[in-house]
């Protein structure tokens, strides 16, 4: 077994459109590479206290992204935050805070407060949390056919809105991915289908879920081009994740990004990966750990040293800090609520149900 | 937009016309159309074809293939596909060629659909109407006759309509599109092509009724009320035509509205007439039907004469043509659930 | 088959054994795979992980991967392919991870699986036990905690049942699984790791019932009747517990088959107690509750000294964990339930 | 536009297992040759009587398979009616036939009788009539894969029974395809999704519909073989699906052919194509007709003559003629029997719903 990064690339995405590709795909810059590496950092610090904060009791469960972090942010760090919008599943934690999600808010979610998060999607790009797996790819392509249909007089920039739908190795098995696939194909949506292929799906590899072993090898029979990256390589998954941006935001249609990586926690706090996988596994599957092998190419390129990154991980420890901080602070939402959002505007049976709750559980 | 239809509604010919339940829908999407550029029609067949009722006729040539289009033939894409519409702004208006094939959409319905606004807090609401063409009676092939009007309605954050009547179908179409919440508009297809008068101007829905929301008492009596939806409210009111020959007002309520049901109407035409038989023609157990013998169990109980009947469609899969008729409460079905009510007698 | 059973049944351990829900399905369903070599387990993470919650930990282990496995992650893929096994001449016993999970495959369920014997006239017998590990509870993410009952009960051609206890769990999913029709079993996940004692051998079901069919009286009272399936059993009784030490004897009548229901026996413990509170966690409107109260409310309708109350989820979406309380039934709105039909007084 | 039939071909199917292959896949003889001739002919017949019998108000509606009848009967003839298992939609009475498959029961369903058919599936391996797009490739899946389970010891021949998975260019927009495609590849299930490109999922054409306009081309991403191949050519379909099959029984898993080829006439009596494309379409896309195409081949290889069609042909509408008395024939259903069947163990509520029924209906 061979570390699941380095499995055969595949990249069938034709040559950028210049002029598009320049607004999304620039080169890092020196501050640029720091900031990636500032994000990875946050990203790993938050992560690991998250786990912590469920053994802690303060949050009843958490989806952990170790291992994940340089596809996440990778992949975030290529979003135009004013006119793309990203579709996530339960564990883009990473890509949440690429964005700028107030990680409060999004923490929200898994302190059982509510299920969607306390944060605005409309105001963040960032749709709201998705606990099915699979559920929100067909929205991003919707969205994003919407952006079609917007034309790109609608944007103050050249070209379109790109939708971004994540997803994972497992959630490919979905008969609604392959729908979304399809459509978007078919109507050239500008939709950049993101799977982060983490090697499992709760305890089954992705050997038992993805016949044919490569959800990008996909793309072909859609018609569409796909990149297959190194996961685990952030500047690669940057890369990728831009070129596939472009090609949508050109209204060249749809592009499938597989980034190989590894999923290096449990599924879940309430997950015992030690059932299905040996630490051997584990250690072999993952790699080498996407954070180190960054911090050496920033080295090698000159632009940090150990300070540097010395510096920035107290940093990101300070921000997680706060970050548990807000977590403690957040209040349950009052009941009221759950009658409150049900719809724009309520009827009189919700009315009535709410007048019973109120008199029966508010004033006990 | 309310200007815009002050606009539109000028040009409109007179008042009364005589339109089909399938004309008078294609004219309120062609209004709809017009009036909210952000309203979009799609589906399987409903471009080109027009639909393979004809309902979506015309308007892709009038609004273009960008506003009317055919989707693939996948039910969960389109309602995917139409609320990540929704979350871009639009006002989606898919249909599902009929009722059978909703299934398919249902996880997308149920998680989706009818969540996103709460997910969301409000931030992301769904004016998404949902045309599902309805109900059996016209002998069709396997799963193009069922009623889920009773899975609809239990899904919390959807809203269920049915029109039993052209003019309820025009009116009730533009309410619901102009709603900002999910609607499941379940068409009853039986109906498609009976002609009636239709009142273009706004707010002159059912037999006095004014307003679009709630129930309507489309024939009024006092010994017993006939509640119903879709194409039994006409098969209700053949019954009470009947009955009446024999000395029995039998009173008729088109519930209307599925979700939320309009408790007031039901307890005050029961209270009223002291019996009720509630009709439909999906499966007897856990049937909407249910529902409306509870809540009128609940409401009347002071009043009510008689347990309240249910004449209902059976507990087995929804029979191929030639049973239809068995199948379905026809008069003489819904005549001795009457006869029940009226003869009851404490025991 | 029964003499293979028979056979295993002798090397069972003592009758009175400790388990939880979780273990009781368990061990049934070892003892399901044991006797019949056609049943098959499968579903996601139900191999190797032994499932999500454990209820299959080591059957992969003992019956090998050909008879326990674990599928793609795809829930109309596994109805869908227990179907086409079934036409095999296989017992299919598929579990669908979360209740929330198995909207994707309410197509394959309600066109397919529900019907297949129909559309066959009988040649094509679909005995598949669809174990969904259902309700809330449990503080769990979306999608998690959620009551399909509703949906499930109102599909000609399916069975339903819920165990509320550990014994119950192990009969009747043996009973289940040998049953020649399709079987929704929706385990209670709240209830998983409590732990009573299960009377292994056979016919020893519930209190003093010898019948895996139909419902069962859990606690005798005169002054109403507790309707309640699943986890709100067990909340039930302890609100028959409370009530008591006021003088208040209720009854408490575990439904357990949700389909076929048992209309008898909601009639001979009303027609008893002349009052009837329904509880369970799902929504309100067209909630199973309402099924109940109409049957209810017809076969007791001289009887009944109050409307029957029906204490139920609101029409909500289900709420995060942090307000599942105020969503689930729980002891005082139930109490405020039996108030209500103990204080009504005709108008 | 070219007849649809000419698409480039593709296949991935590797070489035959010989000594399988004999069984399966021996080149047809003159008397077979000629046997294919005498199904297409009873199918063209029996397609138009059917259309004329609706036009009549013999049966409420039918939807035609004219223009496909190579493709079925090409697809019918490659089965082992002893050990395999086909899995139709609403439109394949042509294998129906080559199966045979009584047809007086098969119509039965076309006359509103009984969903499914009269026909007893599990005596003639032709699972009931389907009327939900794709709704029963899951099915061939599922079959497919309880052969594999029950190993080839189950069978007296070598080798697994194959399940045969009927599906539209339409139906391969379904996310259950998907579903049931992933599924068979990863448990290598011996089944052979037979697509009938037929250019038209009613009103909607496959460029609309397939993105990337070939199903068989999405086999690759699943790791599956494939075989492309001109539908309207009875002798290239069951060569492929000969050959489809005989890998399938052998163990090494799935296999796609798609058949391209044209659906002709409506998509059902109720249909109007008028609406949704010209003649001219119809006769480009359709191409030469297959059963002219096959008479020119007969006679070429000297297998049979003028005489030879003119007779079968005659066959044929006597033949069609019979079954037609036996459709006017067959009588409703006992209303009873809409609860007989629901379940093999009644429930005391339908018995009571039954009994009610008796009451209210039969006695009135
Ligand atoms: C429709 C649906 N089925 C089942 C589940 C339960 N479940 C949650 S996550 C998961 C595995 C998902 O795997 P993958 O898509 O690879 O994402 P990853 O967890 O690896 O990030 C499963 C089976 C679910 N949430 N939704
Ligand atoms: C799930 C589902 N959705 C919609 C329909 C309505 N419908 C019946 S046939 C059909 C087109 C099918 O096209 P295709 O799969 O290409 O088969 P063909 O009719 O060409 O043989 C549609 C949309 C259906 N029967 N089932
Ligand atoms: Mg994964
Ligand atoms: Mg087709």
């Amino acid at each position: 077994m061979a570390p699941r990064a380095l499995a055969a690339t595949l990249d069938t995405l034709p040559p950028p459109v210049s002029q598009l590709l320049e607004a999304d795909a620039s080169a890092p810059d020196p501050a640029q590479l720091r900031d990636l590496y500032r994000m990875l950092s946050n990203v790993r610090q938050l992560d690991r206290d998250a786990v912590a904060w469920q053994r802690q009791g303060l949050i009843p469960g958490y989806a952990p992204m170790l291992g994940q972090e340089a596809a996440q942010v990778g992949a975030g760090a290529a979003v135009d935050k004013n006119r793309d919008f990203v579709f996530p599943t339960y564990r883009e934690m990473g890509v949440a805070y690429t964005l700028g999600v107030n990680m409060v808010e999004y923490m929200s979610t898994h302190k059982a407060i509510w299920h969607g998060g306390l944060y605005d999607p409309v105001a963040t790009h960032f749709a709201p949390f998705q606990a099915v797996v699979g559920g929100s790819v067909l929205h991003a392509v919707g969205w994003a056919h919407g952006q079609t249909l917007n034309g790109p007089g609608a944007s103050v920039y050249a070209g379109l809105g790109v939708g971004l739908a994540f997803l994972g190795d497992g959630a490919s098995s979905q008969g609604d991915v392959h729908e979304a696939m399809n459509f978007a194909a078919i109507v050239k949506a500008p939709v950049v289908f993101f799977v982060q292929n983490n090697g499992w799906a709760i305890s089954v590899p992705t050997e038992q879920q993805v016949a044919g072993g490569s959800v990008a090898a996909r793309a072909a029979g859609y018609g569409m081009p796909a990149v297959r990256v190194d996961g685990n390589d952030v500047l690669a998954v940057l890369a990728a994740t831009q070129r596939a941006v472009a090609h949508s935001r050109a209204g060249l249609g749809p592009v499938v990004v597989e980034a190989m990586t590894y999923r290096r926690g449990p599924h879940s706090t309430s997950d015992d990966p030690g059932r299905y996988r040996t630490l051997d596994d584990e250690k072999i599957g993952g790699g080498e750990d996407p954070l180190s092998r960054f911090r050496k190419v920033l080295s090698a390129r000159g632009v940090a040293d150990a300070a540097f990154f010395a510096g920035v991980d107290a940093e990101a420890q300070q921000h997680a800090d706060d970050i548990r901080d807000g977590v403690v602070a957040l209040c349950s939402r009052p009941g009221s609520e759950m009658f409150d959002f049900v719809f724009q505007e309520t009827t009189p049976t919700l009315g009535a149900q709410a007048r019973q709750w109120r008199e029966e559980s508010e004033h006990v | 937009m309310s200007d815009t239809l002050e606009a539109v509604r000028e040009t409109l010919p007179m008042p009364l016309v005589q339109l089909s339940m399938q004309q008078a829908i294609n004219r309120a999407l062609g209004e709809i159309l017009d009036a909210d550029d952000r309203a979009l029609v799609f589906g399987e067949d409903v471009g080109v074809l027009g639909g393979v009722f004809r309902v979506t006729d015309g308007l892709q040539a009038r609004f273009g293939a960008h506003r009317v289009f055919d989707t693939p033939l996948a039910e969960s894409g389109i309602l995917g596909t139409a609320i990540g519409l929704a979350m871009a702004g639009f006002h989606p208006i898919p249909e599902v060629q009929f009722d059978g094939f909703a299934y398919p959409a249902v996880n997308q319905i149920i998680t989706q659909l009818a969540r996103m606004n709460y997910r969301s807090r409000g931030t992301l609401p769904m004016p998404v109407t949902l045309r599902v063409p309805s109900f059996g009676g016209i002998r069709a092939p396997e799963h193009h006759g069922e009623s889920l009007e009773s899975l609809f309605a239990h899904v919390p954050g959807l809203k269920v309509v049915s029109p039993s009547s052209p003019q309820q179908a025009y009116h009730l179409l533009k309410h619901a599109a102009s709603m900002p919440d999910p609607v499941i508009f379940m068409e009853p297809k039986a109906r498609y092509w009976n002609k009636a008068g239709v009142n273009l101007a706004d707010n002159v829905v059912g037999a006095g009724s004014a307003s679009l929301e709630g129930s309507v008492v489309v024939r009024p009596g006092k010994h017993a009320t006939l509640i119903a939806w879709g194409a039994m409210v006409s098969r209700c009111l053949q019954v009470a035509e009947l009955a009446a020959e024999d000395g029995i007002e039998l009173e008729v309520l088109d519930l209307r509205w599925l979700k939320p049901i309009d408790e007031a109407a039901l307890a005050a035409s029961v209270s009223r007439t002291r019996r009720a038989i509630v009709v439909h023609e999906g499966p007897h157990t856990a049937g909407l039907g249910a529902e409306v013998a509870a809540l009128v169990s609940q409401s009347c109980f002071d009043v009510l004469r008689a347990p309240v009947e249910r004449v209902t469609g059976f507990d087995v899969p929804y029979p191929s043509g030639d049973l239809e008729d068995e199948y379905i409460p026809n008069i003489d079905r819904i005549l001795f659930g009457v006869q029940r009510v009226l003869e009851y007698r404490r025991g």
